[in-house]
């Protein structure tokens, strides 16, 4: 905590103490449309900050992080479902699940030396392969889902991640903020600058005594983590999964999106992302529908088109353009 | 605007007068018009089956209207994304509707039904296969949609009974399926009933196919190497095609293909793609009752929103779209409220004796699904689907066994 | 003198390596005193800087042995290298280049220091010590070739070495900026009784520096001594000097 | 009946095999040069199909003879392509590169989605359902076409790398690019000419696969991954190892369906990739970087 508020300036502690008030306080503000745009927002930037941990910070590019998504919600899940085992324990589960996993790739990964753009299609193996597993494994529903009981009776039980929207809402801003809070620590951090120099040179950072190896597994496991807690939180939200859905690639593109829209490696990117995709997918749908427009395609067809626009345009990301213009740059110590 | 005719069930009307007169919850100003947003995935992974169900919406309007109800139609798209689904469904309750039809992927259907159910608006399912989908526990939802179990158990009894018209014996079969979510949910279904229904034939091998395949060459050559006398299939739309293609260009002929509910055989597509081999496919899965009045009146009405079809009707996809739509209406009218519990009172006490679909009236049970849908038995005949077994809904008797490939023009 | 058995500090023995076919270096032994400043010389392609990479761990030599303060290290990764008190400078300066100068260094003190805070202090000092200090917050990116090359001795004497290996770190200095190295480096080596182990070039700061010379060529040890015997040497001057003075 | 099986199975996956090497070649093409990923391959490989579809409807033109006019015109969208939206991208990092042809395969999908609606599409040729029979062993004909067209395609490009001054310059610069440079070679007209010449690739590809099956627009992400799978397994920037490796992966799958069971094959091409990256990350005809 302290670190993320040394981070930044004056008058970025105002505007972040502004943000946080509005996203405690928007349950009350706002109605119950625009709450599940922004849990949507929260939770990409949770997941966003997830990856970018891996990505921003350590040079790993990552493109199947749906793989741990999908590991951590049927761990839990399936806990939950086959032995009455609540979420809270199956967090860790969960946890365990997706690090093995990290574990795994990293280990072929970083023993054979598989880099730069063969490690992203490695991540993407791994993603695909588990889809395919995990529609041919009929214990846990194969491709025809597993699914989680809603029971009316259980719907305060909080302690069991059975809430109502609000509630997760709650849950998705709480994920977020840690992971804001997680992500500033770890960047002021000896662990965190071994991560900065190994993506920015892996051979000069050994030469500097840095073990390369570990800290990338480091990171790697960290960021599995992360994403795999996210995948408990989808469990419990949308109370059932499917292999096709939660495993898929374009599960991972939407993951990556964000941060690197907002800003690779840097704190508030992966939000600031979150923040303008998600509601400029709802935006474009209202305004072709003003437009009288109804042609399903034509908003995908845009909003690709505004991927390549932005990314064109602002090479690093929106938000050190943002902060800059805005003097809300985080401070360089 | 609205004409009355002759077509409302009596009993209905009676049933929702009843209702009206029963329930103390109506206290508020009755309410003229019902909106119903209907939810489907006209882009993305499941765009053809949304767009399909979508001209069954669209040609709904006019039937409705017709029948004299009250309803007003928005289409919004779930770009075949649950999380789309989810936020759109509240978007449509803030704009106001007071009942929600959809969404036909499973997964998008219960992103929905938790926002229906948190805020207390009923959703009415056209299509969603997925039997948890009413066992979760849900109360603001009904499904007048066949599980896979039912669709099964039907399925397999329609074998029997058509291939028994035809006198025609099966001894061995194969069951080929997409390993995706209706395809896996039927293969569950087939492992779990076969056993029980005494079929006179034996099951040799079942098959999952990727559906992500690009092309099923190796499967049929599987096939063709267990040869088997009856396939089951259970496809995709575009499966259908490609199997299809390469059953003809290895001269696989079993005595009969068959499919015990899946999507894929009766699509325009199919019929373009493959021409005369469309010929001769039977599926047996719920389908509209060609001699029913209402399927008539939704004939008429879907001619014209949807001109370039070749068929009268998308049978399938378009009604159970207008189904779904004709109940949320219906109990509207009986319930003469838009307020959520008490519409969705008002669905549950469904019973609707004269729709499109074939089987008996609609009405739900107490978890919301639809048990007296039945399933007719279509075979395509000179590239049109046409219903062969029950005899009372039938326009032809069924061919069997299926001619050979060759020579067909 | 270290050790108790007057072992050198660093000793390397017949070490060779041979990149497909070619051998890089052929045989090479040396050792290096605590408290020497030691050069290694000799023409383009001689294998300097592969025995380097060899005493850094960067790459593992196929035969020989490689001593350090007691220890054998060859075949260690090079940050198990460094963790024991050897530091390196690559030849072609490997900054961070998205990160500030003052992080560059900090990072190099990390290993030693408790936490950031440490160990950014410690870069500050030595910044000062390079001249560094005022563009502390600047991106390495963003720095003029010879203060990368500075930045790459700042990082490299962060780690609190007991031996530095040096890459041609004077290569494209001005001779002033030269001469502040040549003082800087002495004024650590006889402070903190650093050792050094230069690859160089520019004779000017070898002669000024170094207090014994080795010569390779061809991977190959040629001549080893003091730098005046040494540049007297014949066989040197055919292969190094006299292909410069034929220049 | 067994034997017999087997020996249809492997022609078919070689056959296949040939014809999805061909695309994926096209993407083993970019990469070696401009070093660029192109995560749209399998969308631009549907756009051909489409482009396919229109020339047959229009001209009555058969897929595998319309891959030559598909080829060129592909040939010209990628070196525009290079030249205006992907050359800011070649010096930036990777992921800025992935977001960009995301972006712009997101746009293909929708456009052909909004243009010809999701049914899928095809080509009604007269050896459409037609087959070869070499005793028990069937053959599609449509295969056996297409694959020799993939094989000629192939073959004429192997001679432009080979036997053209041009061709020459782009092998150059992708073994060294700063040497390249020096020499004076135009980099960035390289660049857009090996963006053409990876898209004609494709453009190729794709014609041809309109003559085997049919396609609706969301077909793209599959077959950029069937790409990658084949590309990574015969050896980034190899022509025998696209081919190759589109063989292999064709043949493994088709006998993990036979062997196994279909719904798995994907599995085992992910296996053969993860392996091949392990052991021989250079892939299987690869040269091994210095």
């Amino acid at each position: 905590m302290s670190d993320l508020l040394a981070a930044l300036p004056a008058r970025g502690k105002i505007a972040l103490a502004l943000v946080v008030a509005a996203l405690v306080s928007a349950p009350l503000l706002v109605d119950r449309y625009v709450l599940s745009i922004l849990l949507l927002a929260l939770f990409g930037a949770y997941l966003g900050q997830a990856w970018n941990i891996l990505m921003g910070f350590c040079g790993l590019l990552s493109l199947g992080h749906a793989l741990y998504l999908g590991l951590g919600a049927y761990a839990s899940a399936a806990l939950y479902v086959k032995f009455g085992i609540g979420p809270w324990a199956g967090a860790f589960a969960a946890i365990a699940l997706g690090v093995a996993a990290a574990a795994a790739i990293g280990w072929l990964g970083f023993r054979f030396r598989i880099e730069g753009v063969y490690f992203s299609l490695l991540t993407i193996a791994f993603a695909e392969f588990a889809r395919i597993g995990f529609d041919n494994l009929p214990w846990l529903g194969g491709a025809a889902g597993f699914f989680l009981p809603v029971r009316a009776e259980e719907a305060g039980h909080w302690h069991n991640l059975r809430g109502g929207p609000i509630f997760f809402y709650y849950l998705a801003l709480a994920m977020a903020a840690g992971a804001l809070v997680l992500s500033t620590t770890l960047r002021a951090s000896k662990l965190g600058h071994a991560f900065l120099a190994i993506r920015e040179d892996a051979q000069a950072a050994r030469a500097l005594g840095v073990n390369v190896t570990r800290v990338r597994f480091v990171a790697l496991f960290i960021s599995a983590a992360m994403t795999a807690l996210g995948g408990v939180f989808i469990a419990f939200w949308t109370n059932n999964l499917f292999p096709a859905q939660i495993f898929d690639m374009s599960r991972s593109i939407d993951i990556i999106l964000a941060p690197i829209i907002g800003g690779v490696g840097t704190l508030f990117g992966p939000i600031v992302g979150a923040f303008l995709l998600v509601p400029l997918g709802e935006a474009l749908t209202e305004a072709l529908r003003e437009f009288g427009l109804n042609a399903p395609g034509a908003k995908a067809l845009v909003y690709g088109f505004l991927l390549m626009g932005i990314i064109t345009a602002t090479p690093s990301g929106l938000w050190p353009w943002l902060a800059r213009k805005l003097g809300l740059m985080e401070k360089q110590p | 605007m609205a004409h009355r005719t002759g077509l409302i069930d009596r009993r209905s009307v009676l049933a929702g007068a009843g209702a009206a007169f029963a329930s103390p919850a109506i206290v508020r100003a009755q309410e003229k018009t019902l909106k119903i947003a209907i939810l489907l995935p006209r882009s993305g992974f499941f765009a053809q089956a949304g767009q399909s169900c979508h001209r069954g919406a669209l040609a709904s309007a006019k039937v409705l209207a017709d029948l004299g109800y009250n309803v007003e139609l928005t289409h919004v798209d779930t770009e075949s994304n649950g999380d789309v689904a989810r936020t759109q469904a509240e978007k449509a309750i803030n704009d106001g509707a007071g009942a929600i039809v959809g969404a036909f992927e499973s997964g998008h259907t219960l992103a929905i039904a938790q926002v229906c159910e948190q805020r207390k608006v009923p959703l009415v399912i056209n299509v969603a296969a997925a039997p948890q989908i009413t066992q979760q526990g849900y109360q603001y939802l009904v499904r007048n949609f066949p599980t896979g179990g039912m669709l099964v158990t039907n399925g397999l009894k329609l074998v029997n009974d058509v291939a028994r018209a035809a006198n025609v014996e099966f001894k061995t079969a194969a069951f080929l399926h997409a390993n995706d979510t209706f395809g896996t949910a039927q293969r569950a279904a087939m492992d779990a009933i076969f056993p029980k229904l005494g079929m006179p034939f034996q099951l040799i091998e079942s098959i999952a196919y990727d559906p992500k395949a690009q092309d099923l060459s190796v499967e049929v050559t599987k096939l063709r190497s267990i040869n088997p006398d009856l396939l089951l299939i259970v496809t995709r739309a575009g499966d259908a095609i490609k199997l299809t293609r390469d059953m003809v260009r290895q001269k696989f002929e079993p005595k009969a293909i068959m499919s015990p509910g899946s999507p894929g055989l009766y699509d325009e597509e199919f019929f373009q793609a493959v021409g005369p081999y469309a010929d001769y496919f039977i599926y047996n899965l719920p389908w509209a009752n060609p001699k029913a009045q209402m399927t008539r009146a939704l004939e008429a009405s879907f001619k014209a929103t949807s001109p370039k079809n070749r068929f009268d009707l998308d049978s399938f996809n378009a009604g159970f779209t207008f189904e779904a739509l004709l109940v949320a209406a219906d109990a509207f009218k009986r319930a003469g409220t838009t307020d959520g519990p008490t519409l969705m009172k008002a669905i549950k006490a469904t019973n609707i004796a004269d729709h499109v679909m074939i089987g008996g009236p609609i009405a739900f049970t107490d978890r919301g699904d639809n048990v007296n849908i039945a399933s007719a038995s279509v075979e395509n005949l000179k590239q049109t689907p046409t219903v062969v077994f029950p005899a009372d809904a039938a326009a032809a008797k069924p061919v069997l066994p299926m001619p050979s490939w060759q020579g067909r023009t | 003198m270290s050790g108790p058995d007057n072992e050198p500090l660093l000793a390397v023995i017949g070490v060779v390596k041979r990149f497909r076919g070619l051998t890089a270096v052929d045989e090479v032994s040396l050792g290096v005193r605590t408290g020497e400043i030691y050069a290694v010389i000799g023409p383009n392609g001689a294998g300097k800087t592969t025995l380097f990479n060899l005493i850094a761990g960067a790459v593992a030599p196929d035969e020989g042995e490689i001593r350090f303060a007691g220890a054998r290290i060859d075949g260690q990764a090079p940050e198990q290298i460094c963790a024991a008190g050897i530091a390196r400078t690559f030849q072609i300066v490997k900054p961070f280049p998205d990160l500030s100068v003052i992080d560059n260094v900090a990072i190099g003190a990390m290993l030693r220091a408790r936490d950031m805070q440490t160990a950014r202090a410690q870069a500050g000092d030595i910044l000062r010590k390079l001249d560094l200090f005022d563009k502390r917050g600047q991106k390495a990116g963003g720095l003029t070739l010879p203060d990368r090359k500075k930045l790459e001795v700042a990082r490299a004497l962060a780690t609190r070495p007991k031996l530095i290996l040096l890459d041609e770190v004077m290569a494209g200095l001005r001779p002033t900026e030269t001469d502040r190295m040549v003082a800087m480096l002495r004024d650590i080596n006889r402070t903190d009784n650093l050792t050094i182990v230069m690859i160089e070039h520019v004779m000017r700061a070898v002669m000024a520096l170094a207090t014994r010379v080795h010569v390779l060529h061809h991977g190959a040890s040629i001549a080893e001594g003091a730098p005046a015997e040494v540049t007297r040497d014949p066989r040197v001057v055919e292969s190094y000097l006299g292909m410069k003075a034929a220049h | 009946m067994s034997f017999s099986l087997y020996v249809e199975v492997l022609i078919q996956g070689v056959l296949t095999g040939l014809v999805y090497g061909l695309m994926a070649l096209g993407l083993s093409v970019i990469f070696g040069v401009v070093r660029v990923v192109n995560f749209a391959h399998g969308e631009f490989a549907v756009l051909a199909m489409y482009a396919a579809f229109i020339l047959f409807g229009l001209f009555h033109l058969d897929p595998i003879v319309a891959s030559l006019p598909i080829a060129a015109a592909f040939f010209v969208v990628g070196y525009m392509l290079q030249r205006t939206v992907v050359q800011p991208f070649v010096t930036r990092p990777q992921h800025e590169q992935f977001i960009l042809l995301v972006g712009l395969s997101i746009v293909i999908v929708n456009a052909l989605l909004l243009t010809f609606g999701p049914e899928s599409k095809h080509t009604d040729l007269s050896y459409s359902f037609d087959s070869y029979s070499l005793g028990a062993v069937l053959v599609d004909k449509a295969r056996v076409y297409g694959a020799a067209a993939a094989l000629v395609v192939t073959t004429a490009l192997f001679a432009f790398f080979r036997y053209t001054l041009t061709g020459a310059a782009i092998r150059a610069a992708a073994d060294n690019l700063t040497g390249a440079a020096v020499v004076g070679l135009d980099v960035k007209r390289l660049y857009a000419i090996s963006f053409g010449v990876g898209l004609a690739c494709v453009g190729a590809a794709g014609s041809i696969m309109m003559a085997l099956t049919d396609m609706t627009p969301m077909l793209g992400p599959s077959l950029t991954l069937l790409a990658f799978t084949i590309v990574i397994v015969g050896g980034l920037g190899s022509m025998a190892g696209a081919l190759f490796g589109g063989m292999l992966i064709g043949v493994a799958e088709a006998l993990a369906s036979v062997i196994a069971s279909p719904s798995i094959k994907s599995m085992v091409s992910f296996s053969l990739l993860v392996l091949v990256l392990a052991l021989r990350p250079q892939g299987l005809f690869g040269k091994a970087e210095a």
